[in-house]
C-alpha cells in the first residue's frame, strides 16, 4: 500500500518561493509534466496516476509515468537525473526517501523543472509544493469516529499496524490515542497494538493473536491497506466474523468483497486519484508561473475548485472519504 | 585408439582384444594410459581416433550406461561410491530388485548384498552409509559392485592395491569362476605376483603406446619390467642397515572401543617398522589416532618423549610426525589446487618470509620433488584431480617428505605405485631411515613388509597379535599372526 | 543418523508449542490450529519441492517468483472467467509453475551453469513478467468465486483442505523418494555427480525432473496463496526463496546434496511457521520479536545438534562396525 | 579456467556498457560514472567479504543485517556526539560488524551447524536488535555532519573515496588470498576440509576468521551505506544478502566452497550493479525492467561458458572429459 512512509514535513523554510506569482499567467499547452512514483507496480500509485493522467490531458499537456520497480530511493535518483536531462517541465514525485532524492531534485530545479510532491513528501527544501493527501490529524479522527460507531462506543480495542518503525504509521496510532482520550470515548480502551509488517501472512498471525488473547475484543483498527484487507480476509473465514469491528484506511476494490459479506463495515481513506488529480494542476500552475509555492497563494485545480497553499509549500486534499456498502461502487481503485 | 588431454596424449593408436574365457593383465608405469583406455572402453572418454568393437561389431559408447548395457562392468581405480548412500544401494544403484508397482524391494536387496559379500567373504553392514569405509571396503564393495551386474566384460583398474593377501585370493576365485563362465577379464595390477598367478594374456604399454601382447605363460617379470620401463630395474628392497637411535615414538595401551584395543609399541630412530595384517585389523585407524585425527577412548602417545595431545594434527606436525594418509583422495590432496600448492601444503612456513609465500621457491621446491619422484605431470600448476592414479600418489609422498619430519608415518606408501617408481620410494624411505628419520609402515603387501622392516607388527582385530623382528619375520609367520592363529613364531 | 536429525526437530517443534500454549492456552484452540496448519501449508508444498532440488545438489531461488507467477494467473483467469471452476483454475496455476520448473531445468541441465545463477536470472526474468503483466493492476478477493476463496473452509475429518493437500504432497514425494528407483538416483547424482555419471544414471535428466516438479508445487502453492489471501499483486512471494531454503536445510536436508528428507523439510518449514504464528501469542514485544525468531532458529538447531552428538556416542559406544 | 571466468563477466560487463553507451551517450559521463561506482562500492565490499566466507564452503546470510547494524550504530554515534570525527564513526561502524561477525564465526565453528542455518538466525537476530535499538527512530542527514556526509565527493585522481576503498579492499583481499599461506589454506579448507585437517591446517581457525573479516566488511559497507544515504531506519539493508552471494557467484566463486577468486566476485558485483544503472539509461520500459535483469543476467553467464567451453576446447585439442 501506499500509505507507509512518512509525510513528516521537515523543517526548513518551505516550498522554495522564487520570484513573484502571476495569477493570470496562461498555462501553455504541451507542458512534459512526469510522475514518478514510489513503484510503478503498485496498485495504489497506479490509480493515483491515472488522476495525474487526466489532469495533464485536460490542460493538455504531455503526460508521462516513469519510475523504478522497487522502493528505493536510490534508483529513484537514477529516475531524477534521467528525467532532467529531458528536460522535463515537472516532476511530480513520491519520494521513497526524504533525504536521498533531493540533489538530484534540486539539480533538475536548477536545469528549470518546478518539483511537486505527492503521497509522501521529500524534504521541504528540495521541492517546491507537497501534495498532502490528509493531515494526520483527520485521518486519526475519521478512523476513531468510526470505530467507536461501529461498537457502540464502548469496550475493548486494538489497533494493527504496519511496520514499528513506520513513521506516518505511528504518527497516526499516537493522534487516534489522543482523540480516545476525549471524554466522549472514555468507555473505549486500547488493549494492544500489533504489527503485522503489511505482510499477509504476518498480518494473520498478528490478528489471530489479538482474536485469542483478548476474548472481550470489540474492534480492530488498522491504518494501512495491506493490513486491513489482510485482516479483513482472515476474520471473513473465521469463527470471529460478525463478532469483532473492523476498520481502518484501506482500498474499495480490496475490501468490496468483505463489505459485501459483512466482515466491515465502514472504513476510509482519500481518494489517490484527487490526489494525483491535484498534483497534476499544481505542477502545471507552478510551470506556469501562477503560484511559486509561497504560504498564501491559490490556484484552480479542474473539477476539484480552488485550493490554497499552507505552511511549508503543503497543499491539503481534503478530509478522508468514508466508503462504506451504498458507495463502494462508485470507486474503482 | 588415441586420445589426449590437452597437450598429454595418454593414448596413441593403443589396440587390446579381449577374448571370451581369458583373464588378460595390462601393465604399465603411472601414467602409461591405462584407466585411461578403461575409461574409453567404458564410454566415460571418447576416443579421439579408433573405436570399440563388440562381438566383431563396431560399438560406440555414448555414456557408460551404453557401455553397461552391452555387458562392460567396469571397477574405477578410484572407488566411485555415493557416501550418503547405503553400501547395498551404492551396489545396486539404477539396478534395485524391484516388487509390484515398481518399488524398490529393499529385503531383496539386502540380502542379494549379504550374498555378494559372502562370496567375497567380507562383512560390511549392508545398511552402513558408504561415508566413512576404510579405502580397502570401498575397494570391496566397488568389487560386489562389479559382480552384481553378471557382465560379459569385467574391468578392474587396480582392485587389489588396497587388498591383503586374504582379500585378493578371493578376489581371484571370483574372477576365475567368471573365466570359467565365459566371461572376458581385464586386470590391471602394479604386483606381478597377482599378474602372474591369475592371468593368460599379458598386454604391456608404454608412454601411451601399446608395447606388446603375450601369454603369460612366455613371459618372466624381469621381462615385463624391462617392457614397461624400457629399461632393467634395480633391486626391489634396498634396504641399507642402520644401527637404532633413541626411542622417538611410544604408544601405550591405545585404546578405541570397537576398533583397536591396547596397542603399544615403540619406533626408533633410523628404524622402520611395519603394521601388518589384514584389511581391517585396525592399522589405519591406530597411526591416524597416533596423528590426532580421531580421538580414542584410553592410551598415551609419546613422541621424543613428549606426549602428544588427542585429536589435533597441527600439534603432531609441529612435533615433527607426517602421516601419508592412504585414501589420497579424500585424506591427501585437495584434489581442485595445483600439483604445486599441494606438493607445498605443508612447508610453507620454510617457503615463505612472514606468510608471504614466495612463488619461485614453491615452483622450485615442485620441481625437485618431481624429478626425484619421476611424476609424470603436464605442467605443475594443473589440478592434481587431472594426474594418474600413481602419479597422484606421488604428488602426496612429495606433500609429507617435503616436511622433514623425525617420524615418518606412512599409510601403504606404494599402492597404486608402478615397479620403477616403487623401487625409488623404497630406496628413499630406506635413506630417510639411514638419516636417522623414524619410519612406521601400513603395508598390505607383504614382500613389502619383509623386505623393508626391521621390525614387523602384526594386527589381528585390533590387537597387537605378534611383534616379530627382521630375522623371525617371514611370510608364514606374518600371516598366521595376521590370521589370529597363535602359537608359531610369536 | 537421518531419523535423529528430524526428531530434533520435531522436539524443539513440540517443546515450542508446549511452551506457548502454557503461556496462552488459546493456542490449541481449534480456530488456532487451523489457523496453524493453513499457515504453514505453502511454505511446506514449497519446501518440499525445494528439497528435491537440493538433493541433487542444485537450488531454486526462482520459487517465490513463480508461485506469484501462479498466482497472479489465477486471480487473472477468474477476473477473465468469472465462474471458471476451482478445479481448472488450480490446474491452470499448475501449469504455468510447471512451465517456469522446465524453464529452470532447461537452463541448468542443459548450459551446466550453477542452479544458484540460473534460478537467480529466472527469479528477476519471473518476476518482471509478472510486472509486466499486472502493470500495476491489483486483483481483490471480489474479483474471485467464493467456492475459490473457501477452500479454506473445506474440512476433512477437521483438518482444512490445504493442510490435507500438502499433507499428500509431503507423504508421496517421501515415498517416491524412498521406495523408487529414480528417487534413490536424485540422492546418488547429489551425493556424488561423477560417481553417477560413471554409474550410468541420466544425470542431466534426474538434475531436470526436479526443477520441474518443483516449479509445479510452486504453482500449487501460488493457487493456494490466491485461496488463502484473496489480495493479488505483481508482489506476490517476493523474498519467499531464502524462507524456503532455510526451512529445507533446517529439517536436515543439506545444500550440497545427497541426504536429507522431505518429511524433515516439513518439520522444518513447520517448525518455523510455527514460531512465526507462536510469537504475537507469546505477546513478545514487537521490537524484539526479529531477535527472537533468530534465538529460536540457533536455539532449535542448537538442540538438535546436541542429540545428534548424544545419539553418536552412544552408537560408538557400542561395538565396531556392526558386521 | 579461472582467469577464463573472470574474462567471460569482464566481456560482459564492457559489452553492456559499449551498447548502454551507444544508446545514451550520457552514459559515460564523468557525473554517471561517478554514479555508477559510487553504486556498485557497497556491494563489491560486501561480495569480497563474502567471497571469502564462499570460498571455505560456508555462507553468510546476515550480511544485510550486519550492514544495516552497523550503519544505524554510525547514525546513533552522530547524534549523541554531533562533532564526532568521520574515522572515529567509520572505525565505530567496522567494530560493530566485527562483533557480529565474530558471534557468526564463533557459532558455525564452535557448532558445527550449517553456516546457512547458523547466519539465517543471527539475519533475524542481528535485524531483531536493530529494530529494537530504533524502536521507530529515524535518522537523518541533518543529524549527521557534512564532513561525512561529503564523503562520496572526495575524489582521488576522479574516483570517489568510496570507490577508492572498495579498490583496496578488492586488491588487499586478492593479494592476500593469492601470497600467504592462511589464504591458500582457506582454498584448501573449502576444496577438501579433510585433506586440510590432515595436512595440519587449523580448520576451525581458518572457517572462523572469513566470517569476522566479513563482519568487518559489512561494517565497513553500513558506515558507506550511512554516508551515501543519509537516512537511516532499522531496515536498512533488509533482503540484501542474496544479491551479495549472487554477486559472488555470477563472478566465479562457487558456492561449494574451494573455487574462484575475490577479483571475480568484485567483477560480479560490478555487474550487477551495471545492470541496474543501464537499464533506466537504455529506456527499458520500467514495467519490463526486471524481466531484463534476469534476462541480462542469463546472457552474461552464457556467454561467460562459452567462453570457457572454447577454452576448454582448445586446451583440450577437442573431445569431452565426461568425468
Ligand atoms: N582428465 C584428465 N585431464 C588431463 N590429463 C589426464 C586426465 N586423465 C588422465 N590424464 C593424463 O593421462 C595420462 C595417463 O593417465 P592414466 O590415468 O591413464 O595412467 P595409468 O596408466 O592408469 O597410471 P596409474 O598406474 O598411475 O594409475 C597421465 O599423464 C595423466 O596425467
Ligand atoms: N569413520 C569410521 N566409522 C566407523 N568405522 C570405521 C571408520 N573408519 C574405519 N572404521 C572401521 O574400523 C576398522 C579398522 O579399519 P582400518 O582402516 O584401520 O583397517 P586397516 O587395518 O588399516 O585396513 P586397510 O587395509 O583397509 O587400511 C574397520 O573395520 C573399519 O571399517
Ligand atoms: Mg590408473
Ligand atoms: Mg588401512
Amino acid at each position: 500500500g501506499g500509505t507507509t512512509r512518512g509525510d513528516d514535513s521537515g523543517e526548513g523554510s518551505g516550498g522554495g518561493a522564487q520570484g513573484e506569482a502571476d495569477p493570470d499567467a496562461e498555462i501553455p499547452e504541451g507542458l512534459a509534466i512526469s510522475f514518478l512514483p514510489k513503484q510503478l507496480n503498485n496498485p495504489y500509485m497506479t490509480y493515483a496516476n491515472s488522476g495525474g493522467q487526466e489532469a495533464v490531458e485536460e490542460l493538455a499537456g504531455e503526460f508521462k509515468e516513469v519510475g523504478p520497480s522497487e522502493a528505493n530511493a536510490s534508483s529513484q535518483v537514477s529516475y531524477i537525473n534521467t528525467l532532467s536531462q529531458q528536460g522535463s517541465d515537472a516532476i511530480v514525485i513520491a519520494a521513497n526517501d526524504p533525504d536521498a532524492v533531493c540533489g538530484a531534485l534540486n539539480q533538475a530545479r536548477q536545469a528549470g523543472s518546478v518539483v511537486v510532491s505527492y503521497d509522501s513528501d521529500t524534504n521541504p527544501d528540495c521541492r517546491d509544493v507537497f501534495i498532502n493527501q490528509a493531515t494526520a490529524e483527520e485521518i486519526a479522527r475519521v478512523q476513531v469516529e468510526m470505530v467507536a460507531e461501529q461498537i457502540g462506543g464502548e469496550g475493548e480495542i486494538a489497533f494493527l499496524s504496519a511496520t514499528p518503525n513506520a513513521t506516518n504509521q505511528n504518527t497516526w496510532l499516537e493522534l487516534m490515542e489522543e482523540e480516545l482520550a476525549k471524554d466522549e470515548y472514555a468507555d473505549i480502551e486500547v488493549v494492544d497494538t500489533v504489527y503485522g509488517n503489511d505482510d499477509d501472512q504476518k498480518s494473520f498471525n498478528e490478528m489471530q493473536a489479538l482474536l485469542q488473547s483478548h476474548p472481550d475484543l470489540a474492534g480492530v483498527v488498522a491504518p494501512t491497506t495491506v493490513g486491513l484487507a489482510a485482516a479483513a480476509r482472515y476474520l471473513s473465514g473465521s469463527d470471529y466474523k460478525g463478532e469483532v469491528v473492523l476498520t481502518g484506511l484501506g482500498t474499495p476494490n480490496q475490501m468490496q468483497e468483505y463489505v459485501e459479506d459483512g466482515t466491515v463495515e465502514e472504513f476510509a481513506l482519500w481518494d489517490p486519484k484527487d490526489m494525483g488529480y491535484l498534483a497534476g494542476y499544481a505542477a502545471a500552475s507552478l510551470s506556469a508561473g501562477r503560484i511559486t509555492g509561497a504560504e498564501g497563494e491559490t490556484f484552480e485545480a479542474g473539477r476539484l475548485g480552488d485550493y490554497e497553499i499552507g505552511a511549508n509549500g503543503e497543499v491539503v486534499l481534503g478530509p478522508p472519504t468514508v466508503f462504506n456498502a451504498d458507495n463502494i461502487d462508485e470507486y474503482d481503485f | 585408439m588415441g586420445k589426449s588431454f590437452g597437450t598429454v596424449r595418454a593414448l596413441q593408436d593403443v589396440s587390446l582384444e579381449l577374448r571370451a574365457g581369458e583373464i588378460h593383465a595390462l601393465c604399465g608405469e603411472n601414467g602409461a594410459g591405462k584407466s585411461t583406455l578403461v575409461k574409453t572402453i567404458a564410454g566415460v572418454h571418447r576416443p579421439d581416433t579408433g573405436h570399440v568393437e563388440v562381438d566383431g561389431a563396431r560399438t560406440e559408447f555414448a555414456a557408460p550406461a551404453d557401455a553397461q548395457r552391452a555387458g562392460v562392468a567396469v571397477i574405477y581405480q578410484e572407488p566411485t561410491l555415493f557416501p550418503d548412500l547405503s553400501v547395498a544401494e551404492n551396489i545396486f544403484m539404477g539396478r534395485q530388485p524391484l516388487r509390484t508397482g515398481r518399488r524398490i524391494d529393499r529385503p531383496a536387496m539386502r540380502r542379494a548384498t549379504e550374498a555378494l559379500f559372502e562370496r567375497l567373504g567380507v562383512r560390511i553392514d549392508p545398511d552402513r552409509p558408504a561415508r566413512g569405509l576404510s579405502i580397502a571396503d570401498q575397494q570391496l564393495v566397488e568389487i560386489a559392485k562389479a559382480m552384481s551386474f553378471d557382465a560379459r566384460v569385467l574391468v578392474m583398474d587396480e582392485p587389489t592395491a588396497a587388498l591383503s593377501g586374504v582379500e585378493v585370493e578371493r578376489l581371484f576365485a571370483v574372477a576365475r569362476s567368471l573365466r570359467d563362465a565365459g566371461a572376458a577379464v581385464l586386470f590391471i595390477s602394479h604386483r606381478f605376483d597377482e599378474v602372474f598367478a591369475l592371468c593368460d594374456r599379458i598386454t604391456v604399454m608404454r608412454d601411451g603406446r601399446y608395447i606388446s601382447t603375450d601369454p603369460a605363460a612366455d613371459l618372466t617379470v624381469a621381462a615385463v619390467v624391462r617392457r614397461m620401463v624400457g629399461r632393467d630395474v634395480a633391486t626391489l628392497f634396498p634396504k641399507q642397515e642402520v644401527e637404532p637411535g633413541e626411542t622417538v615414538l611410544e604408544v601405550e595401551g591405545l585404546t578405541r572401543a570397537g576398533v583397536f584395543a591396547d596397542v603399544s609399541f615403540t619406533v626408533r630412530a633410523g628404524e622402520i617398522v611395519a603394521l601388518a595384517g589384514l584389511v581391517g585389523a585396525g592399522r589405519s585407524e591406530v597411526v591416524r589416532a597416533v596423528f590426532g585425527i580421531d580421538r580414542y577412548d584410553s592410551g598415551r602417545v609419546r613422541v621424543g618423549g613428549r606426549a602428544l595431545p588427542q585429536g589435533r594434527p597441527a600439534a603432531a606436525m609441529a612435533a615433527g610426525v607426517a602421516l601419508v594418509p592412504e585414501d589420497r583422495r579424500q585424506q591427501g590432496l585437495v584434489m581442485e589446487l595445483s600439483i604445486e600448492r599441494n606438493a607445498t601444503l605443508t612447508r610453507r612456513w620454510p617457503l615463505s618470509r612472514m606468510g608471504l609465500l614466495r612463488r619461485r621457491d614453491e615452483e622450485r621446491a615442485t620441481a625437485v620433488w618431481a624429478e626425484r619422484l619421476r611424476l609424470k605431470a603436464g605442467r605443475f600448476t594443473d589440478a592434481v584431480s587431472t594426474l594418474s592414479g600413481g602419479n597422484q600418489q606421488k604428488v602426496v609422498l612429495a606433500k609429507w617428505l617435503a616436511t622433514e619430519p623425525r617420524l615418518l608415518i606412512v599409510d601403504e606408501p606404494t599402492r597404486g605405485i608402478d615397479v620403477g617408481t616403487k623401487a625409488e620410494v623404497h630406496r628413499l624411505l630406506s635413506e630417510l631411515a639411514g638419516q636417522g628419520i623414524a619410519v612406521l609402515m601400513v603395508s598390505s603387501e607383504l614382500p613389502e613388509v619383509l623386505g623393508m622392516a626391521d621390525r614387523v607388527l602384526v594386527m589381528h582385530e585390533g590387537r597387537v597379535s605378534a611383534e616379530l623382528d627382521r630375522a623371525q619375520a617371514d611370510e608364514e609367520s606374518v600371516m598366521y599372526a595376521a590370521t589370529g592363529q597363535k602359537g608359531r613364531a610369536a | 543418523m537421518r531419523q535423529v536429525r528430524e526428531l530434533g526437530i520435531l522436539l524443539a517443534l513440540v517443546l515450542l508449542i508446549a511452551v506457548t500454549t502454557a503461556v496462552n492456552p488459546g493456542f490449541l484452540a481449534a480456530q488456532s490450529v487451523r489457523d496453524l496448519l493453513l499457515g504453514a501449508t505453502l511454505l511446506t508444498i514449497l519446501a518440499v519441492g525445494q528439497s528435491l532440488v537440493l538433493i541433487t545438489r542444485n537450488v531454486d531461488l526462482s520459487v517465490g517468483s513463480v508461485m506469484g507467477l501462479s498466482a497472479f494467473a489465477v486471480g487473472t483467469l477468474f477476473v477473465a472467467f468469472p465462474g471458471l471452476p476451482t478445479p481448472v483454475a488450480a490446474l491452470a496455476g499448475v501449469a504455468v509453475g510447471t512451465v517456469c520448473g522446465v524453464v529452470n531445468g532447461v537452463l541448468v541441465a542443459a548450459a551446466r551453469v550453477p542452479a544458484l545463477v540460473v534460478t537467480l536470472g529466472t527469479l528477476y526474468m519471473f518476476r518482471g513478467i509478472d510486472f509486466w503483466w499486472a502493470s500495476g493492476r491489483q486483483i481483490n478477493a471480489a474479483d474471485m468465486p467464493d467456492g475459490f476463496l473457501g477452500l479454506g473452509r473445506v474440512t476433512l475429518l477437521g483438518v482444512p483442505l490445504p493442510a490435507v493437500v500438502a499433507l499428500l504432497v509431503v507423504l508421496a514425494a517421501g515415498w517416491y523418494l524412498r521406495n523408487y528407483r529414480s528417487g534413490r538416483e536424485l540422492y546418488a547424482v547429489g551425493s556424488e555427480p561423477q560417481a553417477a555419471r560413471l554409474s550410468g544414471i541420466p544425470v542431466d535428466r534426474r538434475v531436470f525432473a526436479p526443477f520441474v516438479v518443483n516449479g509445479a508445487l510452486a504453482g500449487l502453492a501460488g493457487v493456494l496463496y490466491a485461496a488463502r489471501f484473496g489480495t493479488l499483486d505483481a508482489t506476490v512471494g517476493t523474498g519467499m526463496e531464502l524462507e524456503v531454503v532455510a526451512a529445507a536445510v533446517v529439517g536436515g536436508v543439506a545444500i550440497f546434496g545427497g541426504s536429507g528428507t522431505v518429511y524433515g523439510a516439513a518439520l522444518g518449514a513447520l517448525l518455523l511457521s510455527t514460531i512465526d504464528a507462536a510469537l504475537p501469542m507469546l505477546r513478545v514485544d514487537s521490537f524484539w520479536q526479529q531477535a527472537v525468531v533468530g534465538l529460536l532458529i540457533l536455539v532449535s538447531i542448537g538442540l538438535d545438534r546436541l542429540l545428534a552428538v548424544r545419539t553418536a556416542r552412544r552408537l560408538r559406544g557400542g561395538g565396531s562396525r556392526g558386521a
